[in-house]
């Protein structure tokens, strides 16, 4: 096969051209606006695929350019990076078919593809990013991208939701600024090295190393929905279903996800985070927000909002799994970066659907739904019980890594955080579970009458996704399985 | 005490004048006016440097520096002028 | 330095501090500008006095002359339009709240403070400074005038000059451009008296102006100065009503508001050539450009003048039009 | 060695029973009612070990004695009886049937101290059926149906008890040709004696089977009545088997067996039964059952191993102390708080009531933890087959017994006792806390109060915290859930979660509260500057103030000290043509 | 004879002969400023690639040289405002082409294109000058050029505004002109080469202040702002970009290069002008809170901009004015570039659902989606978000002031930016709500010319960005601040 060096920046330009294309498209070119999409999208899967197998032959990518003197734009493509562009761009296809049928008659299409190419654009930048600036430029752009699609209903609470969006994420993004300066002042670059940058700025400036930590931690952590700054994500489930569905699985909540990683792997180093001390605290704080999100969520009546108190709660396992500095523990966070967002795309689809097909937005509406929608809520089941942990699905091959590793980094409250918050999730997914397949629709009202409605386009890529989460889990130790994949990260970020 | 320190400090003089009434003046007028005499203050300080003991001639291009100075306030107050006409009208016909 | 002199020089400065006071002092507008053209002619004898008889006479002539004019025009405008015509009363020109006395206190002091901060810098200042006079002595032989202050203006500092034409030409714009519409008051009536004296002494100004310009080159005066005195011929005119500016006129009056801008730029860069830059006269044709270019420059300073004491645009209306916006 | 000081040991609660009958001389025996038993006590505290003492004239002749185990007995039951009569005289102040609850106490109480100090099996059997019958009485006493039914069930399994002891005493005594105690205990009695004795002494242990009566009993009877019952009487039980089955020289493998394994049930099935029970004394005795399971564990062990019983007899009168005061403190515990009427002083009371609680449970170093401890010890020269699941059990009594604690506190709390109306909250303080503090010393004076037996006492671990531990998380866990039941799930975890919800809101709410106001002001204050700086046209002040500030920022530092602002000699600074600036025409 | 004729002297001719042509024959305005612009933008063109083949380029006008001539120079720096100029101006006149179509508006195309050209060559003087003198004049030219402009509205509003802008006008040249004097007095000369290393002395102090405090009012520097919320609000549209976007910038570009030849910019005195940008920043960013009108809200976004302009020229001190001057110079051609889009895109919607107030914009079925996307672009880049060219100036901003641990200019910055989200998310929260809508809202209407300028605009002020290192070794040609990179 031939060698492309640009091949990432192709990569990239498959979201990013696509957008304004779609912006200029008029309202009523629907078919070639669906064609577009899903050609790009399919694109993107087979130019992802061709990078994953030179990436994995030890090809190495590297595209820079000069911004500003010493500082430079870079897009290089490590594993870690494939890791999580082809998270996106396989989800991004099946999304972009869901929100076709999703938005079949909705108003301001063009608008939201557009937007929603430019959001999948930014998040395969942050995942090519080669240095913290350029990731930078992504993550800001991610933010603005997706503010148009948070908002995209146009009624007050959704303002109100983009609003509260928009102020935490550019504060976040603010202080991420302030950090890249901080390290660029620091240690004269920015670029991601695996084992860090930082290492001889520590030993003599301890202090403000820290400081930086804190300041970049803090600023992907508003991403990352860690608490204290957890409060835009609930309230951003205003957004349309593929929307809340790519924010959760894919897009914002793992941009932070992903930087943190970045950050403390490759900007600090593990064994320089370390030495800071700071890998402990970071732990806690991301039990913390895994315990207090299992919580909050208990007790939300509203589907969506109850998805995203968990999302709160599971996407800090990455955090909790970067930060146990044990590399079994990392192979979990890693794996989980991809199992998480399996199941939690396939759960928001799944609402949509109840929301769409039934009307149902609301677990007390739930009953006997799976009667009603038996594939969807098949799917939402795999995806729940993949959640809470059980085997052979997703969610258990991160929790049991995750468990590892906290055996092997000597931290055995790991162990009763993670039973307690399977214990949680089970409190608040089974009822879910119960109340669609055990319990009788209302007669009237909020049931439904009979069997609804919906395309294709909405039935299939749940489905999908629940079958990906099977097969993620089942074939956890098969070749190129997203397990394999983070074993061979990180092995790299170890330097093993 | 020579003709340049005197009016030299005639000229800051004048200026200073003219900045508390460019500051103070409401009257749209007055503070074109007060303008007016701050450059004329500038004008002293510029011709006094030019000035020279008797019997050598003065430097000549701070007066064409003047002159030119004189053209530009002319022009610029004009415009004023203009301006508190056009204003007057209007607001002498709205209230009408 | 005799004495009496000196004291000529204290009182004529006590005399220009005190009018400037006075004339932002007084209430009534009407004495504020006399007494303002009272300090301008004083102050153009000051600079008599420093040896300065071109800026004495452009201040006289435009700066007290032509901006005088222009101030009692756009007050007596002020009074027709607000209905007080004729009234003696004092008139403010817009009713706003008053600033607090406070406020206006500590301008005062603030203004009390820079003027001593200037007076120091001032007296700091060296006594007989350096200058360009050795400069303008060795080149005033390529200038092609005798007048050191033409040379300077036309020639070692054209650029300056261009672009002061300029500023004039862009406030004739502007003020075309700001003012509109018949809603103007009628000239003050002139007696037969003032119409006489202006038939008697239209050529007379005409001369002086043109002379003014001529002397130019070797002594005080020149185009600044000659254009303004032909501009009183210009005001005189329209004062008289001898002139009513007509609709038809105005591609010409366009004309000759550019032309001395228009020829004074085209002669910069033409002369651009045979390894000269731009506004490097040829030493052979130096005096002959320089002439060329005042003339123009004259006209166009008269004209202009002119018309920003006249005003607006002159208009074409239909009777009972009151604005053409 | 003379009969005087029994007579003056058993002659004063007798003397004052009789005295009680007459009318005159009522308030005086209330009053001294607490000192009944002191003259016993004294014979046990200051008293040369052994003594004896006989009466062949009286009936069929009567043997009396004190050695160091039965002088330990009398030492805890009399102070018990004492804590109990200082009780009983407030508690019974204004009841009708106060006399003859006096009467029964006091009977009671005579049986009891002289079945401790009998040395012959008739005498014994005499106090014996004295002590329980009079309980009757006791039980009895308040005539609620409920009262009257636990007094049915206990004069039932009384009178089977009764039989069977005088059946097996009336064997062991043909057996061993003797009804002398010391004689009995060194005879291989039969094995259907040594069952029918243990069947008699199990009745008064509430070993189960044979526990039916005792918590009713106790739960019906008045406070200072089951304080008595549940703390002395049924310590009987074990004395009896201590004194007159021949353990330590003849091995009863089944009866062993059967006794441990029964230990065994009842210690837990004390439990199962005694968290559903809603009166805190039924708990209570619930509770005293499963303790007598523990001391049946040891006596089983005793019945088969021989050889160990040596070892365990010492442990098995510590816990016998053990229990007697730390049940004892929380019957009399249980009055005192039914006596107090404010919500804190019952917290008060319930605090206290937290240490016996916490005693009995087996805390670490109390004389529970040790207690335990040492019968672990013991019980390792005993059968090895058994060792483990003894040694288990014994951990997990610790947490049966926390559980049953927390249900005791937790149903005080709930179904809080009723005490007599006009009784002072304070007056019955006094006692509780008297066997309380006595509760909490006992490791501490045991190794000077028991001298020869104590050995095992100071030589144990102080016992782990775990057991006590674990019973208190699952009795809050069952807490919890009791609670989740009650209100139903939803309910529950949306208590559960109200705290991080209100927590939520109230910062939202501040937070909201913050930003209206601060956008309030963020509005009025830029509003009113920009309107005062418009109107006073401060824009055109600023000019000026900015002017002499940069005059004076400026002066201030580029002119330092020595620069003069007026040089005298001033140059042309710079040379005329100046190459910087024009580099490439 | 051949003329040779340096593109120097063009870029200030070229419009001066185009605003003659444009005021003599009115029907052909139009015309020929385009035709102007055009040749303009050549002549900056030419002179671009001679300073990029041979560094700063000068020409003694007139052959004097200076001190007694005039001379004029071309760096990096001055030919990126030139082309800054050029470029805007440019698509500013393309927005002014079909904004001025209407027959009612006959007397404003007639003389927005003579003011404009004069404007032009007010602000190419500037940029060439070395003469402090000379800098007075092209001062005035622009003064007047743009107070015409203000008012070409001809509204009350406009007027009042326009005389405001005038008195401060006027009376920010004569400091100027005072300050000309003082260091006539002191050097005898009025180059800037003259100025280089003057001892400090009372008067040159004086001729600082003087100056600083002139430039400062023309520039609109809190606290002499007072007069441009007023004046850029109530323009027409192009006018409000012109000045927003270009005018303010030439007083600017005047405070960098006396910083660049006057000695004694001191600590102190940076300290100050950091401190007035803190000001103007907060106080511009709070005043844009509150701003009931599109178009002021954009004006007093102005204000703050300027104030960060001048944050970043006090960075790092005095020590680090040598680099601190890229960065102010890096925000001076992105707010160019930016608020003139955002001008032209708030003139846009106002034109089109026919009001620009802030609280009612979301009560309108008519949404000029084009419009309001350039305005969110233009946003982008006043606040600094990624990849815009103002992101590139702040990072600058914020990199020197940290390297020299002035913590205080990045936490203004920070706050600055903060303020800004918050005022421009009040204008995007009115684009794109619905619920308020009573009739149903209207698609985006397809592809409008008059949107293609201020959206070119917008996307340069987006793009160049990630061209900002060649943008900076540009204006490092010549050396400006003396100081090789």
């Amino acid at each position: 096969m031939m060698d492309a060096p640009l091949l990432p920046l192709f990569i990239l330009l498959t979201s990013l051209l696509a957008a304004p294309i779609l912006f200029a498209l008029p309202e009523r070119a629907a078919r070639l606006r669906t064609a577009i999409n899903l050609g790009m999208a399919a694109l993107k899967v087979a130019l992802v695929g061709w990078l994953s197998i030179k990436v994995s032959q030890g090809v190495i990518y590297d595209l820079r350019f000069e911004m500003l003197p010493g500082l430079e734009f870079k897009l290089q493509a490590d594993p870690l990076a494939i890791l999580f562009i082809a998270l996106s761009a396989v989800l991004w296809l099946i999304t972009t078919i869901y929100s076709v049928g999703y938005l079949e008659h909705g108003p301001h299409r063009a608008r939201f593809f557009g937007f929603f190419s430019l959001c999948v654009a930014a998040t395969v930048g942050i995942a090519l990013s080669g240095n913290l600036f350029t990731f930078l430029l992504f993550y800001e752009l991610l933010t603005l991208a997706t503010y148009p699609l948070v908002i995209h209903r146009g009624t007050a609470e959704a303002l109100r939701a983009g609003r509260i969006y928009l102020i935490y994420t550019l504060a976040g993004g603010l202080v991420l600024l302030l950090g890249t300066l901080g390290l660029w002042v620091l240690a004269g670059t920015t670029d991601f090295v695996p084992g860090g940058v930082l290492a001889d700025v520590v030993a003599e400036n301890r202090l403000a190393a820290q400081l930086l930590f804190v300041v970049l931690i803090g600023a992907l952590g508003v991403k990352a929905a860690l608490v204290p700054f957890h409060r835009w994500l609930p309230i951003a489930m205003v957004a349309p279903a593929p929307v809340s569905a790519l924010l959760h699985a894919v897009a914002v909540v793992k941009a932070g996800a992903f930087g943190i990683m970045r950050v403390v792997y490759e900007v600090f180093g593990i064994e320089t985070a370390q030495t800071l001390g700071m890998t402990a605290p970071l732990a806690a704080l991301a039990g913390v927000t895994i315990i207090y999100g299992s919580i909050r969520a208990i007790t939300q009546d509203d589907i969506k909002k109850r998805l995203a108190y968990s999302t709160v709660s599971q996407v800090s396992y990455i955090t909790l799994g970067v930060a146990l500095a044990s590399p079994i523990a990392a192979v979990g966070a890693l794996a989980h970066l991809i199992h998480q967002g399996l199941m939690k795309i396939t759960m928001f689809m799944a609402a949509g659907n109840l929301a769409e097909g039934l009307g149902v937005k609301r677990v007390s509406q739930m009953d006997g739904v799976g009667r009603a929608m038996p594939g969807t809520m098949l799917a939402f089941t795999l995806a729940a019980l993949g959640m809470i942990g059980l085997p052979p699905l997703a969610g258990f091959v991160s929790k049991w890594y995750l468990a590892q590793g906290g055996l092997q980094a000597d931290q055995v409250w790991v162990i009763a955080l993670l039973l307690g918050s399977s214990l949680l999730n089970a409190i608040y997914f089974l009822p879910m579970l119960h109340r669609a397949w055990f319990r009788d629709a209302a007669p009237e009202g909020t049931g439904a009458p009979g069997r609804p409605r919906i395309g294709w386009m909405l039935a299939a890529p749940p489905v999908t996704t629940a079958v990906l989460v099977l097969v993620a889990g089942s074939f956890a130790n098969a070749p190129f399985s997203p397990l394999e994949w983070t074993r061979f990260i990180v092995a790299i970020e170890y330097q093993e | 005490m020579t003709p340049d320190l005197i009016y030299g400090l005639t000229g800051v003089a004048v200026f200073g004048i003219g900045l508390v009434g460019a500051l103070s003046a409401q009257d749209r007028l007055r503070r074109v006016l007060a303008l007016k005499l701050c450059s004329v203050g500038a004008g002293f300080l510029l011709v006094v440097g030019a000035w020279r003991e008797p019997p050598a001639a003065p430097d000549p291009v701070p007066h064409a520096l003047v002159i030119t100075g004189i053209v530009v306030m002319v022009s610029a107050t004009a415009v004023a002028l203009a301006l508190i006409r056009r204003l007057q009208t209007l607001e002498a016909t709205d209230e009408r | 330095m005799t004495d009496p002199l000196v004291i000529f020089d204290l009182l004529l400065a006590l005399a220009i501090v005190a009018l400037a006071a006075a004339s932002l002092s007084v209430r009534d507008l009407f004495s504020m500008i006399v007494l303002f053209i009272i300090f301008g002619l004083l102050s153009a004898l000051a600079w008599v006095r420093l040896s300065a008889p071109d800026v004495a006479l452009a201040e006289a002539a435009i700066g007290t002359g032509v901006t005088g004019a222009l101030l009692l025009k756009t007050l007596h405008h002020l009074r027709f339009a607000s209905g007080t015509l004729g009234q003696k009363a004092a008139y403010g020109v817009t009713p706003v709240a008053p600033v607090p006395m406070a406020v206006i206190m500590t301008n005062a002091v603030f203004c009390g403070l820079i003027t001593l901060g200037l007076v120091v810098a001032f007296l700091g200042a060296p006594a007989a400074g350096p200058g360009f006079d050795p400069l303008v002595a060795e080149a005033m032989p390529q200038s092609g005038v005798e007048h050191p202050v033409t040379g300077v203006l036309l020639n070692f500092r054209s650029y300056d000059t261009l672009m002061e034409v300029v500023v004039l030409l862009a406030a004739v714009v502007a003020v075309w451009q700001i003012e509109r519409g018949l809603s103007e008051a009628p000239a003050p009536a002139m007696g037969e008296v003032w119409q006489g004296f202006a038939r008697l002494a239209l050529p007379a100004i005409v001369v002086v102006g043109t002379y003014l310009l001529w002397v130019g080159a070797e002594a005080p005066g020149g185009a600044f100065q000659g254009g303004a005195v032909l501009a009183a011929v210009g005001l005189l005119l329209l004062l008289t009503r001898a002139y009513v500016p007509q609709p038809a006129h105005r591609g010409i009056a366009r004309g000759a508001f550019v032309l001395g801008t228009a020829a004074f730029a085209l002669v910069a860069l033409l002369v651009a050539s045979g390894g000269r830059v731009a506004f490097e006269y040829p030493l052979d044709h130096a005096k002959t450009l320089i002439l060329l270019i005042e003339g123009m420059v004259t006209i166009s300073i008269a004209v202009t003048l002119a018309a920003l004491f006249h005003g607006r645009e002159p208009v074409a209306l239909a009777k009972g039009d009151r604005n053409d916006t | 060695m003379s009969l005087l000081p029994y007579i003056a040991a058993l002659g004063l609660p007798l003397g004052l029973a009789v005295l009680l009958t007459w009318a005159q001389a009522r308030s005086l025996v209330w009053r001294v009612m607490p000192f009944a038993p002191l003259s016993a006590l004294a014979l046990a505290l200051l008293g040369d070990m052994p003594m004896t003492a006989q009466a062949e004239w009286l009936i069929l002749g009567l043997h009396l004695g004190l050695d160091d185990t039965s002088r330990l007995f009398v030492i805890f039951t009399g102070l018990l009886w004492c804590a109990a009569g200082a009780t009983a005289r407030h508690w019974m102040r204004d009841d009708p049937r106060a006399t003859s609850f006096g009467v029964m106490f006091l009977m009671a109480q005579l049986g009891n101290l002289g079945l401790l100090m009998a040395q012959d099996a008739l005498s014994f059997y005499a106090f014996f059926a004295l002590m329980s019958f009079a309980s009757y009485g006791l039980v009895l006493h308040s005539r609620t149906p409920q009262a009257l039914g636990a007094a049915r069930l206990y004069i039932g399994f009384v009178v089977l008890g009764e039989l069977a002891l005088f059946a097996g005493l009336a064997l062991a005594g043909a057996q061993a040709g003797s009804f002398l105690l010391t004689d009995l205990r060194q005879t291989a009695l039969s094995d259907i004696s040594v069952a029918l004795l243990m069947i008699g002494f199990c009745v008064k242990l509430g070993i189960m089977p044979l526990h039916f009566w005792l918590p009713p009993a106790h739960g019906a009877a008045p406070v200072p009545a089951s304080a008595v019952l549940s703390g002395a009487m049924i310590k009987a039980g074990l004395f009896g088997m201590i004194t007159i089955l021949p353990l330590g020289s003849a091995a009863y493998a089944d009866h062993g067996t059967v006794l441990m394994a029964a230990g065994m049930v009842t210690i837990f099935a004390a439990l199962l039964l005694g968290v559903q029970q809603a009166n805190p004394k039924a708990v209570l005795g619930f509770s005293s059952v499963s303790q007598m399971g523990i001391l049946a564990l040891g006596l089983g062990a005793g019945l088969m191993v021989p050889q160990a019983w040596a070892a365990i007899v010492p442990v098995l009168i510590f816990l016998a102390a053990h229990h007697a005061l730390a049940k004892g403190a929380l019957f009399l515990g249980t009055g005192a708080f039914a006596a107090q009427t404010g919500r804190v002083t019952r917290l008060v009371v319930t605090l206290a009531l937290l240490f016996p609680a916490l005693v009995l449970a087996g805390l670490p170093a109390s004389s529970g933890g040790l207690g335990k401890e040492a019968l672990k010890t013991a019980l390792g020269a005993a059968s090895p087959v058994w060792l483990p699941w003894l040694t288990v059990a014994l951990s997990l009594s610790g947490v049966a017994t926390t559980l049953l604690m927390a249900r005791y506190i937790a149903m005080i709390w709930h179904n809080p006792p009723k005490a007599p109306a006009n009784l002072a909250p304070e007056a019955v303080l006094l006692p509780f806390l008297l066997v309380s503090a006595a509760s909490l010393a006992l490791p501490a004076v045991w190794g000077t109060l028991a001298q020869t037996v104590a050995a095992p006492i100071r030589l144990a671990p102080s016992g782990a915290l775990w057991p006590v531990l674990c019973g208190v998380v699952l009795a809050a866990g069952v807490a919890v859930f009791a609670h989740a039941q009650r209100i139903g799930a939803g309910v529950f975890l949306s208590q559960l979660t109200a705290p991080f919800r209100a927590f939520g809101a109230r910062a939202d709410a501040i937070v909201a509260a913050k930003r209206r106001a601060a956008r309030r002001l963020g509005h009025s204050i830029p509003k009113a500057l920009g309107e005062t700086a418009d109107q006073w046209r401060l824009g055109q002040t600023a000019i000026a103030g900015l002017i002499v500030l940069t005059l004076a920022v400026e002066l201030r530092t580029t002119l330092p000290a020595e620069t003069a602002i007026f040089p005298e000699q001033q140059q042309h600074p710079m040379p005329l043509q100046d190459l910087t600036l024009t580099p490439d025409f | 004879m051949s003329v040779e004729i340096s593109p120097m002297i063009l870029s200030v001719f070229v419009p001066l002969f185009g605003a003659i042509a444009a005021f003599v024959l009115p029907r052909a305005a139009a015309l020929i400023g385009f035709a102007t612009l055009v040749l303009t933008s050549g002549a900056v063109a030419w002179l671009a690639r001679d300073v990029l083949a041979a560094g700063a380029v000068g020409l003694p006008l007139g052959g004097w040289g200076a001190p007694l001539g005039i001379d004029l120079r071309a760096d990096g720096l001055s030919v990126a405002m030139l082309a800054l100029t050029s470029v805007v101006g440019f698509l500013v006149s393309i927005a002014a082409l079909d904004s001025l179509k209407g027959p009612e508006q006959a007397r404003q195309r007639q003389y927005f294109w003579p003011l404009w050209l004069l404007l032009l060559t007010g602000m190419n003087g500037v940029y060439l000058s070395t003469d402090i003198f000379n800098l007075y004049v092209m001062i005035e030219v622009i003064a007047l050029a743009a107070v015409g402009l203000t008012v070409l509205s001809g509204s009350r509003a406009a007027l009042q505004a326009g005389l405001d802008y005038m008195y401060a006008s006027i009376f920010g040249a004569l400091l100027f002109l005072m300050g000309v004097g003082f260091v006539y007095l002191q050097l005898g000369r009025l180059d800037f080469a003259g100025l280089t290393g003057a001892a400090p002395t009372g008067a040159l102090i004086a001729a600082l202040a003087l100056i600083f405090v002139g430039l400062a009012l023309k520039t609109a520097l809190f606290p002499l702002h007072f007069w441009l919320p007023a004046a850029h609000a109530n323009a027409t549209a192009p006018a409000s970009a012109l000045l927003s976007g270009l005018v303010v910038k030439a007083a600017l570009y005047v405070v960098l290069r006396l910083a660049q030849y006057m000695p004694f910019p001191s600590e102190n005195l940076l300290t100050l002008v950091g401190l007035m940008g803190a000001g103007a920043v907060i106080w511009g960013g709070v005043q844009a809170l509150r701003a009931e009108r599109l178009k002021l809200l954009v004006a007093w976004s102005t204000v703050a901009q300027i104030g960060l302009i001048f944050v970043a020229f006090a960075r790092a001190g005095e020590v680090g004015l040598s680099e601190s001057w890229k960065a102010a110079a890096l925000l001076i051609l992105a707010h160019g570039i930016a608020k003139a889009a955002m001008f032209l895109a708030a003139g846009r919607i106002k034109d089109e659902i026919g009001h620009d107030v802030i609280r009612d914009l979301d009560r309108t079925p008519i949404r000029p989606t084009l419009a309001q996307f350039t305005f969110a672009l233009a946003a982008i880049s006043l606040i600094g978000l990624p990849p815009s060219l103002g992101f590139i100036g702040k990072w600058s901003l914020m990199e020197g002031a940290m390297a020299a641990g002035y913590w205080h200019w990045v936490g203004v910055t920070m706050a600055g930016t903060l303020l800004s989200v918050a005022y421009f998310s009040r204008v995007f929260a009115g684009f794109l709500r619905f619920d308020r809508v009573r009739a149903p809202v209207g698609e985006h209407q397809g592809w409008a010319l008059a949107d293609a300028a201020p959206l070119t605009l917008a996307l340069m002020a987006i793009g160049l960005g990630l061209l900002a290192a060649p943008v900076l070794s540009f204006i490092e040609i010549g050396y400006p601040f003396g100081v090789a990179p």
